[in-house]
Protein backbone atom coordinates (compact mmCIF):
# COMPACT_ATOMS: atom_id res chain seq x y z
CA UNK A 1 0.00 0.00 0.00
CA UNK A 2 1.04 3.69 -0.90
CA UNK A 3 -1.15 5.45 0.97
CA UNK A 4 -1.37 5.73 5.02
CA UNK A 5 -2.85 7.93 7.24
CA UNK A 6 0.24 6.76 9.44
CA UNK A 7 3.18 9.02 10.23
CA UNK A 8 6.10 7.87 7.38
CA UNK A 9 9.12 7.43 7.79
CA UNK A 10 11.80 8.02 5.11
CA UNK A 11 14.62 6.45 6.72
CA UNK A 12 12.97 2.95 6.99
CA UNK A 13 11.61 3.80 3.64
CA UNK A 14 15.34 3.89 2.07
CA UNK A 15 16.15 0.66 4.41
CA UNK A 16 13.78 -1.53 2.51
CA UNK A 17 15.32 -1.12 -1.04
CA UNK A 18 19.34 -0.28 -0.36
CA UNK A 19 21.31 -3.36 -1.10
CA UNK A 20 25.10 -4.49 -1.07
CA UNK A 21 24.64 -4.32 -4.61
CA UNK A 22 22.47 -0.87 -5.43
CA UNK A 23 24.59 1.01 -3.17
CA UNK A 24 23.60 4.82 -4.26
CA UNK A 25 20.04 5.86 -2.26
CA UNK A 26 18.40 8.74 -3.75
CA UNK A 27 15.27 10.09 -1.32
CA UNK A 28 12.72 12.92 -1.59
CA UNK A 29 10.90 13.98 0.97
CA UNK A 30 8.06 16.67 1.23
CA UNK A 31 6.71 18.37 4.51
CA UNK A 32 4.43 19.93 4.81
CA UNK A 33 5.17 23.98 4.50
CA UNK A 34 4.09 26.80 6.30
CA UNK A 35 3.48 29.09 3.74
CA UNK A 36 1.47 28.62 0.24
CA UNK A 37 0.47 31.75 -1.92
CA UNK A 38 1.61 34.29 0.22
CA UNK A 39 -0.65 32.97 2.86
CA UNK A 40 0.03 31.15 6.38
CA UNK A 41 -0.47 27.45 6.53
CA UNK A 42 -1.66 26.08 10.16
CA UNK A 43 -2.88 22.80 8.69
CA UNK A 44 -3.76 20.28 6.00
CA UNK A 45 -5.90 17.34 5.04
CA UNK A 46 -4.94 15.34 1.80
CA UNK A 47 -8.22 13.18 0.51
CA UNK A 48 -8.00 10.75 -2.31
CA UNK A 49 -9.85 8.26 -4.69
CA UNK A 50 -8.13 5.56 -2.84
CA UNK A 51 -8.11 2.71 -5.28
CA UNK A 52 -7.28 4.52 -8.21
CA UNK A 53 -4.56 6.11 -6.30
CA UNK A 54 -3.26 3.12 -5.62
CA UNK A 55 -3.50 1.81 -8.38
CA UNK A 56 -1.37 4.78 -9.87
CA UNK A 57 1.00 4.35 -7.57
CA UNK A 58 1.45 1.07 -7.97
CA UNK A 59 1.85 1.79 -11.94
CA UNK A 60 4.21 4.57 -11.25
CA UNK A 61 6.97 2.39 -8.63
CA UNK A 62 6.70 -0.20 -11.68
CA UNK A 63 7.18 1.71 -14.91
CA UNK A 64 10.77 3.65 -12.79
CA UNK A 65 11.88 -0.34 -12.23
CA UNK A 66 11.34 -0.71 -16.12
CA UNK A 67 12.96 2.42 -17.09
CA UNK A 68 16.08 2.58 -14.94
CA UNK A 69 17.84 -0.46 -13.22
CA UNK A 70 16.58 0.59 -9.78
CA UNK A 71 14.04 -0.07 -6.62
CA UNK A 72 11.37 2.21 -5.63
CA UNK A 73 9.61 3.16 -2.50
CA UNK A 74 7.03 5.66 -2.50
CA UNK A 75 4.18 6.80 -0.37
CA UNK A 76 1.88 9.40 0.09
CA UNK A 77 0.21 10.65 3.69
CA UNK A 78 -3.84 11.06 3.61
CA UNK A 79 -6.10 12.95 6.36
CA UNK A 80 -4.65 15.99 8.65
CA UNK A 81 -1.33 17.10 8.84
CA UNK A 82 0.12 19.58 10.76
CA UNK A 83 3.43 22.13 9.46
CA UNK A 84 6.96 19.83 8.90
CA UNK A 85 5.50 16.49 9.02
CA UNK A 86 6.08 14.30 6.18
CA UNK A 87 3.09 14.50 3.04
CA UNK A 88 5.48 12.34 0.26
CA UNK A 89 8.68 10.28 0.26
CA UNK A 90 10.01 8.62 -2.32
CA UNK A 91 13.21 6.77 -2.01
CA UNK A 92 15.13 4.97 -4.90
CA UNK A 93 18.08 2.63 -5.01
CA UNK A 94 20.61 1.87 -7.76
CA UNK A 95 23.91 0.53 -9.02
CA UNK A 96 24.85 4.02 -9.42
CA UNK A 97 23.72 7.35 -8.54
CA UNK A 98 22.69 8.67 -12.00
CA UNK A 99 19.81 6.64 -12.48
CA UNK A 100 18.96 6.96 -8.72
CA UNK A 101 18.38 10.80 -9.16
CA UNK A 102 16.74 10.66 -12.33
CA UNK A 103 13.87 7.98 -11.16
CA UNK A 104 13.40 9.59 -8.42
CA UNK A 105 12.68 13.04 -9.69
CA UNK A 106 10.65 11.05 -12.19
CA UNK A 107 8.85 9.17 -9.76
CA UNK A 108 7.48 12.29 -7.82
CA UNK A 109 6.94 14.26 -11.05
CA UNK A 110 4.75 11.70 -11.71
CA UNK A 111 2.89 11.04 -8.48
CA UNK A 112 1.73 14.89 -8.74
CA UNK A 113 0.59 14.59 -12.65
CA UNK A 114 -1.27 10.81 -11.86
CA UNK A 115 -2.38 10.45 -8.50
CA UNK A 116 -6.07 11.14 -7.27
CA UNK A 117 -5.13 12.84 -4.49
CA UNK A 118 -6.25 16.44 -3.04
CA UNK A 119 -5.19 19.08 -0.36
CA UNK A 120 -7.55 21.15 1.85
CA UNK A 121 -5.31 23.92 3.56
CA UNK A 122 -6.35 25.71 6.57
CA UNK A 123 -4.66 29.14 6.78
CA UNK A 124 -3.72 30.85 9.80
CA UNK A 125 -6.43 33.69 9.45
CA UNK A 126 -9.05 30.76 9.50
CA UNK A 127 -10.05 30.87 5.93
CA UNK A 128 -9.38 27.33 3.79
CA UNK A 129 -9.07 26.31 0.46
CA UNK A 130 -8.83 23.41 -1.82
CA UNK A 131 -5.21 23.66 -3.14
CA UNK A 132 -5.12 23.72 -7.27
CA UNK A 133 -2.02 24.20 -9.24
CA UNK A 134 -4.23 24.92 -12.55
CA UNK A 135 -5.98 28.11 -10.54
CA UNK A 136 -4.28 31.73 -10.15
CA UNK A 137 -2.56 31.42 -7.03
CA UNK A 138 -2.46 27.92 -6.52
CA UNK A 139 -6.04 27.39 -4.53
CA UNK A 140 -9.71 27.83 -4.73
CA UNK A 141 -11.36 29.24 -1.17
CA UNK A 142 -13.59 26.22 -0.08
CA UNK A 143 -17.04 26.30 0.24
CA UNK A 144 -17.01 25.36 4.16
CA UNK A 145 -15.07 26.72 6.55
CA UNK A 146 -12.55 25.03 8.75
CA UNK A 147 -14.93 23.60 11.45
CA UNK A 148 -17.75 22.78 8.07
CA UNK A 149 -18.81 19.10 7.66
CA UNK A 150 -15.79 18.29 6.18
CA UNK A 151 -13.47 19.18 8.91
CA UNK B 1 -27.46 -6.96 -13.72
CA UNK B 2 -27.27 -3.27 -12.10
CA UNK B 3 -29.11 -0.34 -13.77
CA UNK B 4 -27.38 2.45 -12.80
CA UNK B 5 -23.73 4.33 -13.26
CA UNK B 6 -21.84 4.99 -10.18
CA UNK B 7 -20.52 8.68 -10.14
CA UNK B 8 -18.18 9.78 -7.70
CA UNK B 9 -16.98 13.47 -6.65
CA UNK B 10 -14.36 13.98 -4.65
CA UNK B 11 -12.26 17.00 -3.00
CA UNK B 12 -14.14 20.29 -4.56
CA UNK B 13 -16.66 18.66 -6.59
CA UNK B 14 -18.16 16.89 -3.36
CA UNK B 15 -18.18 20.40 -1.84
CA UNK B 16 -19.99 22.00 -4.79
CA UNK B 17 -22.66 19.29 -5.43
CA UNK B 18 -23.17 18.59 -1.50
CA UNK B 19 -22.69 14.82 -2.57
CA UNK B 20 -19.68 12.42 -3.09
CA UNK B 21 -21.50 9.85 -4.52
CA UNK B 22 -24.60 9.94 -7.34
CA UNK B 23 -26.08 6.88 -8.87
CA UNK B 24 -27.78 7.92 -12.09
CA UNK B 25 -30.26 5.50 -13.90
CA UNK B 26 -28.96 4.27 -16.93
CA UNK B 27 -30.63 1.69 -19.07
CA UNK B 28 -27.42 1.47 -21.87
CA UNK B 29 -24.41 2.66 -22.70
CA UNK B 30 -23.52 6.38 -22.97
CA UNK B 31 -20.73 8.84 -23.37
CA UNK B 32 -18.65 10.01 -20.08
CA UNK B 33 -19.92 13.57 -21.29
CA UNK B 34 -23.48 12.27 -21.32
CA UNK B 35 -22.67 11.49 -17.64
CA UNK B 36 -21.49 15.10 -17.00
CA UNK B 37 -24.47 16.67 -18.57
CA UNK B 38 -26.73 14.59 -16.19
CA UNK B 39 -24.44 15.81 -13.18
CA UNK B 40 -24.32 18.77 -14.29
CA UNK B 41 -28.25 19.21 -13.83
CA UNK B 42 -28.49 18.64 -10.17
CA UNK B 43 -28.53 21.21 -7.73
CA UNK B 44 -24.72 22.59 -7.66
CA UNK B 45 -23.95 21.03 -10.98
CA UNK B 46 -23.55 24.05 -13.04
CA UNK B 47 -20.92 25.46 -10.55
CA UNK B 48 -19.09 22.33 -12.04
CA UNK B 49 -16.14 23.76 -14.07
CA UNK B 50 -16.39 23.49 -18.44
CA UNK B 51 -13.47 20.80 -18.64
CA UNK B 52 -12.80 17.88 -16.23
CA UNK B 53 -11.00 15.25 -15.59
CA UNK B 54 -12.70 12.10 -15.78
CA UNK B 55 -11.55 8.33 -14.44
CA UNK B 56 -13.74 5.15 -15.67
CA UNK B 57 -13.52 2.17 -13.02
CA UNK B 58 -10.02 3.31 -11.89
CA UNK B 59 -8.56 4.39 -15.63
CA UNK B 60 -8.62 8.24 -16.54
CA UNK B 61 -10.93 8.72 -19.30
CA UNK B 62 -11.62 11.23 -22.21
CA UNK B 63 -15.12 12.37 -22.15
CA UNK B 64 -16.01 10.56 -25.79
CA UNK B 65 -15.27 7.25 -23.82
CA UNK B 66 -18.60 4.97 -23.57
CA UNK B 67 -19.78 3.99 -20.18
CA UNK B 68 -22.43 1.11 -19.38
CA UNK B 69 -24.85 0.13 -16.47
CA UNK B 70 -22.62 -0.90 -13.64
CA UNK B 71 -19.37 1.32 -14.38
CA UNK B 72 -17.92 3.92 -11.41
CA UNK B 73 -17.28 6.93 -13.45
CA UNK B 74 -15.06 9.65 -11.00
CA UNK B 75 -14.83 12.89 -11.36
CA UNK B 76 -11.52 14.66 -10.46
CA UNK B 77 -10.78 17.79 -9.72
CA UNK B 78 -7.10 19.18 -10.08
CA UNK B 79 -4.61 16.64 -8.90
CA UNK B 80 -2.09 18.65 -5.72
CA UNK B 81 -0.64 15.13 -4.41
CA UNK B 82 2.75 15.54 -3.68
CA UNK C 1 33.46 19.12 10.17
CA UNK C 2 32.26 16.96 7.16
CA UNK C 3 34.98 13.98 7.77
CA UNK C 4 34.04 11.49 11.06
CA UNK C 5 35.25 8.86 11.27
CA UNK C 6 32.14 7.23 13.19
CA UNK C 7 28.69 6.14 11.47
CA UNK C 8 26.33 8.51 9.45
CA UNK C 9 22.63 8.76 9.90
CA UNK C 10 21.49 10.61 7.37
CA UNK C 11 17.98 10.91 8.64
CA UNK C 12 19.60 13.23 11.60
CA UNK C 13 21.11 14.90 8.96
CA UNK C 14 18.05 15.84 6.79
CA UNK C 15 16.22 16.73 10.15
CA UNK C 16 19.22 19.40 10.67
CA UNK C 17 18.14 21.52 7.47
CA UNK C 18 14.38 20.93 7.25
CA UNK C 19 12.07 23.72 8.17
CA UNK C 20 8.68 24.43 8.45
CA UNK C 21 9.50 27.02 5.13
CA UNK C 22 12.18 24.74 2.85
CA UNK C 23 9.96 21.59 2.86
CA UNK C 24 11.38 19.67 0.06
CA UNK C 25 14.08 17.56 1.30
CA UNK C 26 16.29 15.26 -1.19
CA UNK C 27 19.18 13.61 0.40
CA UNK C 28 21.97 11.35 -1.39
CA UNK C 29 23.06 8.30 0.39
CA UNK C 30 26.09 6.37 -0.68
CA UNK C 31 26.28 2.70 0.54
CA UNK C 32 29.61 0.47 0.40
CA UNK C 33 28.84 -1.89 -2.62
CA UNK C 34 29.62 -5.62 -2.55
CA UNK C 35 31.50 -5.30 -5.85
CA UNK C 36 34.07 -3.27 -8.32
CA UNK C 37 34.77 -3.74 -11.31
CA UNK C 38 33.77 -7.36 -11.63
CA UNK C 39 35.38 -8.32 -7.86
CA UNK C 40 33.26 -9.23 -4.97
CA UNK C 41 34.39 -6.30 -2.07
CA UNK C 42 34.85 -7.72 1.24
CA UNK C 43 35.87 -3.43 3.16
CA UNK C 44 37.56 -0.88 1.95
CA UNK C 45 39.51 1.84 3.79
CA UNK C 46 38.75 5.62 3.26
CA UNK C 47 41.89 7.90 3.87
CA UNK C 48 41.81 11.83 3.64
CA UNK C 49 43.92 14.48 3.41
CA UNK C 50 41.94 16.03 6.21
CA UNK C 51 42.39 19.91 6.16
CA UNK C 52 42.19 19.98 2.70
CA UNK C 53 39.29 17.73 2.25
CA UNK C 54 37.22 19.81 5.34
CA UNK C 55 38.02 23.23 3.56
CA UNK C 56 36.75 21.76 -0.11
CA UNK C 57 33.75 20.25 1.96
CA UNK C 58 33.31 23.43 3.38
CA UNK C 59 33.53 25.41 0.03
CA UNK C 60 30.90 22.98 -1.60
CA UNK C 61 28.68 23.64 0.35
CA UNK C 62 28.57 27.53 0.71
CA UNK C 63 28.93 27.85 -3.22
CA UNK C 64 25.33 25.11 -3.71
CA UNK C 65 23.86 27.70 -1.21
CA UNK C 66 24.76 30.43 -3.22
CA UNK C 67 24.16 29.10 -6.48
CA UNK C 68 20.22 27.67 -5.22
CA UNK C 69 18.44 28.68 -2.53
CA UNK C 70 18.98 25.69 -0.32
CA UNK C 71 20.42 24.21 2.95
CA UNK C 72 23.21 22.12 2.82
CA UNK C 73 24.06 18.79 5.00
CA UNK C 74 27.27 17.14 3.71
CA UNK C 75 29.19 14.18 5.67
CA UNK C 76 32.20 11.75 4.67
CA UNK C 77 33.08 8.71 6.33
CA UNK C 78 37.17 7.68 7.00
CA UNK C 79 38.86 4.79 8.41
CA UNK C 80 37.48 1.27 7.69
CA UNK C 81 33.95 0.65 6.12
CA UNK C 82 32.00 -2.71 5.43
CA UNK C 83 29.68 -3.47 2.98
CA UNK C 84 26.77 -1.91 3.36
CA UNK C 85 27.89 0.89 5.36
CA UNK C 86 27.66 4.59 4.77
CA UNK C 87 30.31 6.07 2.86
CA UNK C 88 29.08 9.74 2.04
CA UNK C 89 25.41 11.36 2.66
CA UNK C 90 23.99 14.94 1.06
CA UNK C 91 21.03 16.36 2.52
CA UNK C 92 19.26 19.01 0.85
CA UNK C 93 16.65 21.38 1.57
CA UNK C 94 14.53 23.58 -0.38
CA UNK C 95 11.35 25.67 -0.54
CA UNK C 96 10.60 23.63 -3.67
CA UNK C 97 11.79 20.22 -5.02
CA UNK C 98 13.58 21.32 -8.25
CA UNK C 99 16.65 23.18 -6.71
CA UNK C 100 17.01 20.39 -3.85
CA UNK C 101 17.33 17.76 -6.55
CA UNK C 102 19.85 20.04 -8.90
CA UNK C 103 21.84 21.07 -5.70
CA UNK C 104 22.21 17.80 -4.24
CA UNK C 105 23.78 16.16 -7.28
CA UNK C 106 25.69 18.63 -7.89
CA UNK C 107 27.13 18.70 -4.23
CA UNK C 108 27.73 14.88 -4.55
CA UNK C 109 29.31 15.74 -8.40
CA UNK C 110 31.94 18.22 -6.79
CA UNK C 111 32.56 15.75 -3.62
CA UNK C 112 34.05 13.63 -6.07
CA UNK C 113 35.57 15.99 -8.04
CA UNK C 114 37.41 18.33 -5.46
CA UNK C 115 37.18 16.29 -2.14
CA UNK C 116 41.00 14.41 -1.26
CA UNK C 117 40.00 11.07 -0.20
CA UNK C 118 40.87 7.94 -1.25
CA UNK C 119 39.56 4.41 -0.99
CA UNK C 120 41.48 1.64 -0.58
CA UNK C 121 39.25 -1.25 -1.20
CA UNK C 122 39.98 -5.30 0.19
CA UNK C 123 38.52 -7.95 -1.99
CA UNK C 124 36.91 -11.44 -1.24
CA UNK C 125 40.02 -12.73 -2.97
CA UNK C 126 42.45 -11.16 -0.89
CA UNK C 127 44.25 -8.80 -3.42
CA UNK C 128 43.84 -5.03 -2.55
CA UNK C 129 43.85 -2.16 -4.90
CA UNK C 130 43.35 1.65 -4.76
CA UNK C 131 40.52 3.00 -6.36
CA UNK C 132 41.48 4.88 -9.61
CA UNK C 133 38.73 6.43 -11.64
CA UNK C 134 41.14 7.65 -14.30
CA UNK C 135 42.64 3.89 -14.20
CA UNK C 136 41.12 1.26 -16.96
CA UNK C 137 38.96 -1.06 -14.84
CA UNK C 138 39.12 1.88 -11.83
CA UNK C 139 41.49 0.51 -9.73
CA UNK C 140 45.45 -0.25 -9.11
CA UNK C 141 47.20 -2.40 -7.16
CA UNK C 142 47.91 -1.59 -3.82
CA UNK C 143 51.59 -2.23 -3.10
CA UNK C 144 51.07 -3.99 0.61
CA UNK C 145 48.62 -6.66 0.70
CA UNK C 146 45.93 -6.88 2.71
CA UNK C 147 47.97 -7.42 6.30
CA UNK C 148 50.30 -5.03 4.92
CA UNK C 149 51.33 -1.93 7.31
CA UNK C 150 48.32 0.48 6.15
CA UNK C 151 46.04 -2.48 6.91
CA UNK D 1 62.53 30.78 9.79
CA UNK D 2 61.70 27.06 7.90
CA UNK D 3 64.21 26.55 5.21
CA UNK D 4 62.24 23.76 4.15
CA UNK D 5 59.46 22.73 2.34
CA UNK D 6 57.43 19.90 3.32
CA UNK D 7 55.35 17.64 0.56
CA UNK D 8 53.06 15.48 1.63
CA UNK D 9 52.33 11.94 0.19
CA UNK D 10 49.11 10.36 0.16
CA UNK D 11 47.35 7.18 -0.49
CA UNK D 12 49.15 5.02 -3.27
CA UNK D 13 51.69 7.34 -3.71
CA UNK D 14 52.97 7.37 -0.31
CA UNK D 15 53.00 3.49 -0.55
CA UNK D 16 55.42 3.61 -3.15
CA UNK D 17 57.65 6.25 -2.00
CA UNK D 18 57.36 4.35 1.84
CA UNK D 19 56.89 7.52 3.23
CA UNK D 20 53.64 10.38 4.26
CA UNK D 21 56.08 13.14 4.55
CA UNK D 22 59.36 14.29 3.03
CA UNK D 23 60.91 17.31 3.94
CA UNK D 24 63.12 19.24 0.90
CA UNK D 25 65.79 20.96 2.03
CA UNK D 26 65.37 24.45 -0.32
CA UNK D 27 66.50 27.78 0.14
CA UNK D 28 64.88 29.56 -2.26
CA UNK D 29 61.61 29.80 -3.96
CA UNK D 30 60.80 27.24 -6.99
CA UNK D 31 58.10 25.94 -8.90
CA UNK D 32 55.86 23.19 -8.00
CA UNK D 33 57.34 21.20 -10.89
CA UNK D 34 60.47 21.71 -9.64
CA UNK D 35 59.44 20.12 -6.09
CA UNK D 36 57.85 17.11 -8.26
CA UNK D 37 61.19 16.67 -9.96
CA UNK D 38 63.17 16.64 -6.37
CA UNK D 39 60.77 13.80 -5.24
CA UNK D 40 61.38 11.37 -8.44
CA UNK D 41 64.48 10.95 -7.62
CA UNK D 42 64.30 9.23 -4.13
CA UNK D 43 63.69 6.03 -3.81
CA UNK D 44 60.48 4.65 -5.10
CA UNK D 45 59.99 8.35 -6.74
CA UNK D 46 60.20 7.05 -10.42
CA UNK D 47 57.19 4.81 -9.94
CA UNK D 48 54.85 8.32 -9.69
CA UNK D 49 52.89 9.45 -12.57
CA UNK D 50 54.03 11.90 -15.44
CA UNK D 51 51.28 13.89 -14.63
CA UNK D 52 49.98 14.43 -10.74
CA UNK D 53 47.65 16.51 -9.03
CA UNK D 54 49.40 19.25 -6.37
CA UNK D 55 48.04 20.94 -3.84
CA UNK D 56 49.77 24.05 -2.01
CA UNK D 57 48.49 24.87 1.45
CA UNK D 58 45.50 23.50 0.40
CA UNK D 59 44.34 24.47 -2.51
CA UNK D 60 44.88 22.57 -5.82
CA UNK D 61 47.82 24.23 -7.70
CA UNK D 62 49.83 23.51 -11.50
CA UNK D 63 53.16 22.87 -11.47
CA UNK D 64 54.36 25.90 -12.43
CA UNK D 65 53.10 27.88 -9.39
CA UNK D 66 55.97 28.75 -7.35
CA UNK D 67 56.28 27.49 -3.60
CA UNK D 68 58.22 28.77 -1.11
CA UNK D 69 60.32 27.56 2.43
CA UNK D 70 57.59 27.32 4.41
CA UNK D 71 55.00 26.39 1.96
CA UNK D 72 53.01 22.22 2.11
CA UNK D 73 52.82 20.75 -1.38
CA UNK D 74 50.75 17.93 -1.45
CA UNK D 75 51.16 14.78 -4.24
CA UNK D 76 47.36 13.51 -4.59
CA UNK D 77 46.58 10.40 -6.27
CA UNK D 78 43.22 10.45 -8.34
CA UNK D 79 40.63 11.35 -6.31
CA UNK D 80 38.18 8.57 -5.46
CA UNK D 81 35.83 10.17 -2.40
CA UNK D 82 31.90 9.72 -2.39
Amino acid sequence: MHLTDQPIDAASLAGRIQTARRGGVVTFVGHVRDHHGGRAVQRLEYSAYAPMAETACAEIVREAGERWPVSVELRHRTGELGVGEVAVAVAVAGDHREEAFEACRWVIDEVKRRVPIWKREYYEDGTVAWVDPTAPGGAVPAQYPAEGPRA
Amino acid sequence: MPESIRVLLFARYAELLGADRIDLALAEAVTVGDVLDRVRMLPGGSALPGAMLCAVNLRQATHSDLVSPGDEVALLPPLAGG
